[in-house]
């Protein structure tokens, strides 16, 4: 009467199985918007950090004659209706418009550039040593004079696209690196003074709260408007991260030892103990790995503010200045009434923001919900 | 070793040598803190000076309602927490010289001392949520006491597949993580990483209470086995009075961080004499309908231990209470032989068993 | 509580002392000070008195004096009311910011109103009826306004009122009623140059809180004492507005307490300055740029002050409104 | 049959989640008679709660009652003049409409398994009760209807003071110590043994024909278990109510029902009286969960006696009757096909497993 056991449990026995970081993997490709972000972002940083050279079309300082140009539409059929394959531009000329009293550039519909892809430019080196002339599009064997501005120029009749791609350079980097910084400094205190307590928590706990009490903003600006003026425009940048990664670990230090002490209390943290763990395994085989996951969510999540009060800084004027390029300099001349009644293009530095913050909100809500592999499989 | 101390007989140590644990006056007290300083107002009594001893081979239960300090005193014995006051005389093997056991006091060991005891006292959890970590495999976990004190060796995975085995897990279970496993399984898991050291005394908190009525039998089973393989010792810890009662040989019972009652486990379900146990047993509904009796409905709710009673912590509650409970903490004695109570009119009384 | 009360003043007493002190050093930290830079400016004009001027002016502020004693005799007249003066404006820091106080407050108050009444419904809403196309409408939207910052949407609304609406849309008035007493016609040309903080304020103020109140209400429905609630036969809205939002709200007293009250001087300062309002926030910007000692001082000491006094304001009222919280 | 409450009739309920369709109720049939106490017993994930919300008409998202029927006998009752005899069908009600909320709290009242979270915390236990009050024992002119105006007369508004004597009668009735005192209090000042009391004063204030209690003292100690189960048999005693007992503690059960209920994986496997099922129980899972469990006074050296195996995975479900891979009496080539049809086998006493079907 009663029948093989085995055999019939046996029903269930074969399951691919997987660790936390491909069930993590697995349910953050299953979210299509937090996976859309992230290309996006991989695709910005690649361009704007890493080959910017390339994707700009004429170097950062190339100044032409044609300052506070408007963008050029990029056509495929003509004024005479002729439709051709390849992308062109119209030729700009000089106007005085009347009603503005200003100078103008309008389309010359009679000369036509047509766009191609991998063309010969301004000389440049990629990362610094990687020597090359070649740039995604352009003009090719551009004459005199003869350019495309998809975005404009600015009032030296600079390329706006081409400093947009740079601006992104330094805003992208100093989010990354402040970042960083940040998490170096947050989560190693906030760890410590979880794990241990006594004065080192103490201190941590102490400072954070001094640091909650002062604005966040006017601390930002307080700190950046600190910056002697005459240091060099690197120092500034430095500088500048090293002040965002400072006003930001205090948060994150609070988070990190929350974190460790609700997971100390966790039972296979203290069966680990009951085992005779020591301190370093403790920490680095239970707490921080069950930390880290929500270290990079906190961390791609707050990379935004950071880009942002970059960017903010340094519209003010309190943070990068000419001749750094980011694209909070770029809103600095952007942002006037002047220009936006005059060179409104030169609002794209918004959208390129917009984009990497939002890519930012989409990836970090992505993963801040793969994290959690276990909950509502 | 010096400091290591030969047992001391008293009224509380057991008249055999064969004696693994014997907890003497154990106290943890949690500090109250307040305000911005932190300054200590007062104490939550979790274990207030509670003693009890576990003989080779056997199980001690420890059963109490919640906040009586059940949990704290087994956790408190590993060093979990360190011990407010008290001693915790443990008889080990490893310390001990030509195999032959010797006393030593777990409450004033250093740090090092203590990690050669682990190898001998290992701990069961309760949460089989919990007490497993997700990001380890099933091996991995197992594994971490061996690796822990240095004696994961060639053959350990072979030695951890048959510990698998024992427990009723399959070999392939190794490279699998927690979450693909039931509470039954992940609590098995858990009962294999206590015996991978090959302990003689293992602390059991809680271990069945968040299973299943018919996975909780299953997992009782499988403790008795192996204790009778490998000549364990158990602390059970658990609330569930007929679950401590079917596995322990001896049962102490607690309320509010003291032992009322300690004594063998039908004797004292038998024969209470702690008016407490009487009460506590006849509150456990029985599982049959035809059994009427006479219930003892205790009034009130459990003493805080952060601000107990005077006198004997039970008094508010209990029916027999005269003056003299109020004002004086009765001594924990031995009445019977092996049977302790701590009650100041257990020689008058006569109560009823289950 | 009087205890409670006490320890929490004499808590924020020293963190106003600290901040203040701390301000105080990070301001003075660049080489060269306001008088320097104008010293610069003069001389590059060709001013040829400059020195004696600017000497003049070092001595009438203090200036040249040690670093404690300036801050000690700032902090003094501090607490006697007398903020010091603005070098750039040349004028009592305490006028400056007393002219522009009204707007601020009146925008402060736009904007808190405009938020929570939007963002509470809409949080509810979103709440009950999770994962329905009005959710997830909603959920797109507070997540564009979470990542959007104020002042580059004022940017792009700028650009829209500019170059598609041709509309003059900077600062509170109009021309003609900018210096006009109040009047009906000032009022309506103030709602007309409000809306543009206040969109800006309901895009990018709401969609956080939003997020908050979705968030704590799921979880509060999903507590055992909703479902009690329901079980005694009360309607499905007094189920969710008197059990689960009085508990879900909650939370959001503590956002209120610690942003509202410092957002009347530094919320949105940047938006300000974009749309050119004639609030507090531009003016301590540009304090900060210009190195203004005493006017920086004292704005950065303001809002710590309104920050822990919105903090313990927030505490009490959380202990009112939740029984469970007590203080001591 | 008059005396019947509840009929619940081939009750399916399903939850519909991402990873498939999970058959919380599958197919029960249940009875409940007026001031008759039914347990009904299983293990987690078993459909017992699903059942009582069924019942409420208040099971949570995403699941949703696929077929079958929750049949309610009304009956006209002294007091409460807006009811007559009617047969209600609970599951076609509307869920928030004006009748389920007169038979929720008025009729049928409930408590939970957590008394720490079942109050909200920012109202005192006075008014929680007067809230439960002012619902259903004192009904609003309007909402009683014309033809019944002239029984109106009866009802008047009561006042603050009236409201609160009530809610301290109602405290007292449950043992509560100082009532005058607690009734102002709020949730986290009571104990858990104080909350679970206050829900069933909630309960009861609205004199329902039913108590629905779902797993009331499991998160209580033995002592606050005792007092609490006393509470609920006196106040049975004296209100002749029916109450539904959920639990999975079978000496609870044992204590408390007449008769009892055993599910397993959405289904009923076997109804019966208490003495009857526990002293001969028919089905294997029924005997195997009562072998299982360490009998507190009768300490002996044998095992306890162990249901093998798991509990399957509520996503696939053992095709046949879902108890045979762990079955000891299994039957292959008839358990894993044929589904065991519930059938009656002996007075009061029924059973869903083919060892009783002629297959």
């Amino acid at each position: 009467m009663v029948a093989k056991a085995g055999t019939r449990r046996e029903v269930k026995a074969k399951q691919v199985s997987q660790s936390y970081l491909s069930l993590v993997w697995w349910k953050f490709k299953k979210n299509r918007v937090a996976v859309f972000g992230g290309i996006i972002l991989i695709l910005m940083y690649f361009c704007m950090c890493i080959i910017p050279e390339f994707i700009a079309p004429y170097d950062l300082e190339h100044s032409t004659n044609f300052p506070e140009a408007r963008p050029q539409t990029i056509r495929f059929i003509d004024a005479q209706g002729k439709f051709s394959i390849q992308p062109f531009v119209y030729g700009l000329d000089k106007k005085i418009d009347e009603k503005l009293r200003k100078r103008v550039f309008v389309e010359n519909t009679s000369v036509k550039y047509p766009i191609s892809l991998f063309v010969k430019g301004d000389k440049y080196k990629l990362l610094g040593f990687i020597p090359g002339d070649i740039h995604l599009f352009g003009i090719r064997n551009a004459q005199k004079d003869q350019y495309v501005f998809i975005m404009g120029t600015d009032s030296l009749g600079r390329d706006f696209f081409s400093r947009i791609i740079f601006g992104g350079r330094l805003s992208l980097l100093i989010g990354l690196i402040g970042q960083v910084l940040t998490l170096l400094f947050g989560s190693v205190l906030g760890a410590v003074s979880g794990y241990y307590g006594g004065a080192v928590d103490m201190f941590v706990q102490r400072f954070t709260e001094f640091l909650s009490a002062f604005p966040d903003i006017p601390l930002f600006m307080a700190l950046a408007a600190a910056i002697p003026k005459y240091w060099s425009p690197i120092a500034v940048y430095f500088m500048l991260t090293i002040i965002l990664a400072f006003v930001r670990w205090g948060g994150l230090a609070r988070q990190v030892r929350g974190l460790i002490l609700s997971l100390r209390e966790r039972e296979y943290v203290l069966a680990a103990k009951s085992a005779g763990a020591s301190d370093a395994r403790l920490m680095f085989q239970h707490l921080l790995p069950g930390t880290v996951s929500h270290i990079i969510v906190i961390a791609t999540l707050s990379i935004p503010g950071m880009i942002l009060a970059e960017t903010s800084l340094s519209w003010l004027g309190l943070g990068l200045r000419a001749p750094l390029t980011s694209w909070g300099v770029l809103l600095q001349e952007a942002g006037t009434v002047y220009a936006i009644r005059f060179t409104p293009w030169q609002l794209w530095t918004v959208i390129f923001i917009l984009i990497a913050i939002m890519a930012y909100n989409m990836l970090g809500d992505g993963l801040r919900d793969a994290m959690d592999p276990y909950g509502g499989r | 070793m010096t400091e290591a101390v030969a047992v001391q007989r008293n009224d509380t140590s057991p008249k055999r040598s064969d004696i693994i644990l014997d907890v003497k006056g154990l106290k943890k007290f949690f500090p109250i803190q307040k305000g911005l300083l932190r300054r200590v107002v007062g104490y939550v009594k979790a274990v207030d000076d509670v003693s009890f001893f576990v003989r080779e081979g056997e199980t001690l239960g420890l059963v109490g309602e919640s906040g009586c300090g059940k949990t704290t005193a087994g956790r408190t014995i590993i060093r979990l927490y360190e011990p407010t006051g008290g001693d915790v005389y443990f008889s080990s093997r490893v310390l001990g010289e030509n195999g032959k056991p010797k006393m030593v006091n777990l409450a004033q060991m250093d740090k090092s001392q203590m990690k050669l005891i682990r190898q001998e006292i290992s701990m069961v959890f309760q949460d089989p949520v919990n007490s497993l970590n997700p990001r380890m495999t099933v091996g991995d976990i197992v594994a971490e006491p061996m690796r822990i004190h240095g004696k994961y060796g060639v053959d350990s995975e072979r030695v951890i597949i048959s510990l698998l085995e024992r427990v009723g897990l399959r070999p392939d279970h190794l490279r699998r993580y927690p979450h693909e496993f039931s509470g039954g399984q992940r609590q098995r898991i858990g009962i294999a990483r206590a015996l991978s050291l090959n302990p003689r005394l293992v602390i059991c908190d809680e271990p069945v209470s968040a299973l299943d009525v018919s996975i909780q039998a299953q997992t009782l089973n499988l403790l008795e086995d192996l204790q009778n393989d490998f000549n364990l010792a158990y602390i059970f810890v658990a609330h569930d009075l007929s679950v401590v009662q079917h596995i322990s040989d001896r049962v102490a019972v607690m309320y509010v961080g003291k032992v009322a009652e300690m004594a063998d486990s039908d004797e004292l379900y038998n024969h209470p004499l702690h008016p407490y146990t009487e009460a506590l047993m006849s509150a456990v509904p029985k599982p049959d309908p035809k059994y009427k009796s006479e219930r003892i409905i205790m009034q009130g709710d459990v003493a805080d231990p952060s601000n107990p009673p005077s006198g004997c912590y039970f008094h508010p509650r209990c029916r027999y209470a005269e003056a003299i409970c109020k004002e004086k903490v009765p001594e924990f004695r031995e009445l019977r032989p092996d049977h302790f109570v701590a009650c100041h009119r257990a020689e008058e009384l006569t109560l009823k068993g289950v | 509580m009087v205890n409670y009360l006490l320890r929490r003043l004499g808590y924020a007493i020293i963190m106003v002392v600290l901040v203040s002190f701390v301000s105080f050093v990070i301001i003075k930290l660049p080489p060269g000070d306001f008088l320097t830079q104008k010293l610069a400016q003069l001389q590059a004009r060709g001013d040829r008195s400059a020195e004696n001027q600017i000497a003049e002016y070092r001595a009438k502020y203090g200036l040249d004096r040690p670093f404690m004693v300036q801050y000690t005799t700032w902090a003094v007249n501090f607490l006697k009311g007398d903020f010091g003066e603005s070098f750039e404006y040349e004028r009592p820091v305490k006028d400056l910011l007393g002219q522009r106080l009204g707007m601020t407050v009146i925008l402060a108050l736009a904007t808190l109103i405009i938020t929570w009444v939007i963002a509470i419904p809409l949080g509810v809403y979103s709440a009950i009826k999770q994962y329905s196309l009005g959710d997830q409408v909603i959920t797109t939207i507070s997540f564009i306004g979470l990542g959007m910052p104020g002042f580059l949407l004022a940017l792009l609304i700028l650009y829209v009122a500019i170059i598609i609406l041709n509309q003059d849309v900077l600062g509170l008035f109009s021309k003609e009623y900018v210096d006009a007493p109040w009047s009906f016609g000032r009022v309506i040309d103030l709602l007309k140059h409000l809306w543009i903080p206040a969109l800006i304020s309901a895009v990018t103020g709401t969609g956080g809180l939003i997020r908050i109140m979705r968030g704590n209400l799921l979880e509060t429905l999903g507590q055992p004492f909703v479902e009690a609630a329901r079980a005694r036969g009360l309607k499905n809205s007094q189920v969710i507005w008197k059990h689960a939002v009085r508990i879900a709200i909650n939370p959001l007293i503590v956002i209120l307490g610690s942003e509202a009250l410092p957002g009347i001087i530094g919320g949105g300062a940047l938006v300000s300055i974009v749309l050119n309002l004639p609030t507090i926030g531009p003016l301590f910007v540009d304090s900060l740029r210009k190195l203004d000692m005493y006017m920086a001082g004292t704005c950065i000491v303001f809002f710590t002050i309104l920050l822990l006094v919105g903090n313990l304001l927030s505490d009490l009222l959380l202990a009112w409104a939740d029984p469970r919280i007590r203080l001591d | 049959m008059n005396d019947v409450l509840i009929d619940v009739k081939d009750l399916h309920v399903e939850f519909d989640v991402r990873a498939g369709i999970v058959k919380a109720v599958d197919g029960l049939d249940l009875t409940i008679r007026r001031g008759q106490t039914v347990g009904v017993i299983g293990e987690s994930g078993c459909g017992k709660s699903v059942t009582a919300r069924a019942i409420l008409r208040m099971v949570p998202k995403p699941g949703k009652v696929t077929s079958g029927q929750v049949m309610y006998y009304r009956k006209a009752k002294k007091g409460k003049k807006h009811l007559k005899d009617e047969v209600l069908d609970i599951t076609q009600l509307p869920p928030d409409g004006e009748i389920i909320r007169q038979i929720r709290g008025g009729e049928i009242g409930m408590i939970f398994q957590e008394p720490m979270s079942s109050l909200t915390p920012v109202y005192t236990a006075g008014t929680h009760i007067n809230e439960a009050l002012s619902l259903h024992r004192l009904i609003p002119l309007q909402k009683v209807g014309d033809q019944m105006a002239e029984a109106i007369t009866t009802y008047r508004t009561v006042t603050k003071d009236e409201a609160r004597e009530i809610a301290i009668d109602m405290l007292r009735k449950v043992g509560i110590p100082k009532p005058t005192e607690r009734v102002d209090s709020y949730p986290h000042q009571l104990s858990g043994g104080q909350r679970q009391r206050v829900m069933i004063a909630i309960a009861l204030s609205c004199e329902p024909e039913m108590l629905i209690a779902d797993e009331p003292t499991t998160a209580l100690d033995v002592s606050i278990e005792a007092q609490i189960l006393d509470v609920m048999r006196d106040l049975q005693r004296t209100a002749n109510m029916a109450i539904m007992f959920i639990t999975h503690n079978l000496g609870v059960v044992a204590e408390m029902a007449e008769e009892m209920v055993v599910m397993y994986m959405g289904k009923q496997v076997e109804r019966a009286k208490t003495v009857d099922l526990f002293y001969d129980p028919k089905h294997p899972y029924t005997q195997a969960l009562l072998k299982s469990i360490p009998k507190v006074g009768k300490r002996s050296n044998e095992r306890l006696a162990t249901i093998e195996g798991m509990v399957p995975d509520p996503f696939h479900l053992p095709t046949g009757c879902v108890f045979h891979p762990r079955c000891p009496m299994f039957m292959p080539g008839k358990c894993d096909k044929i589904t065991p049809t519930y059938k009656q086998i002996g007075e009061n006493h029924w059973a869903s497993c083919l060892l009783y079907e002629d297959v």
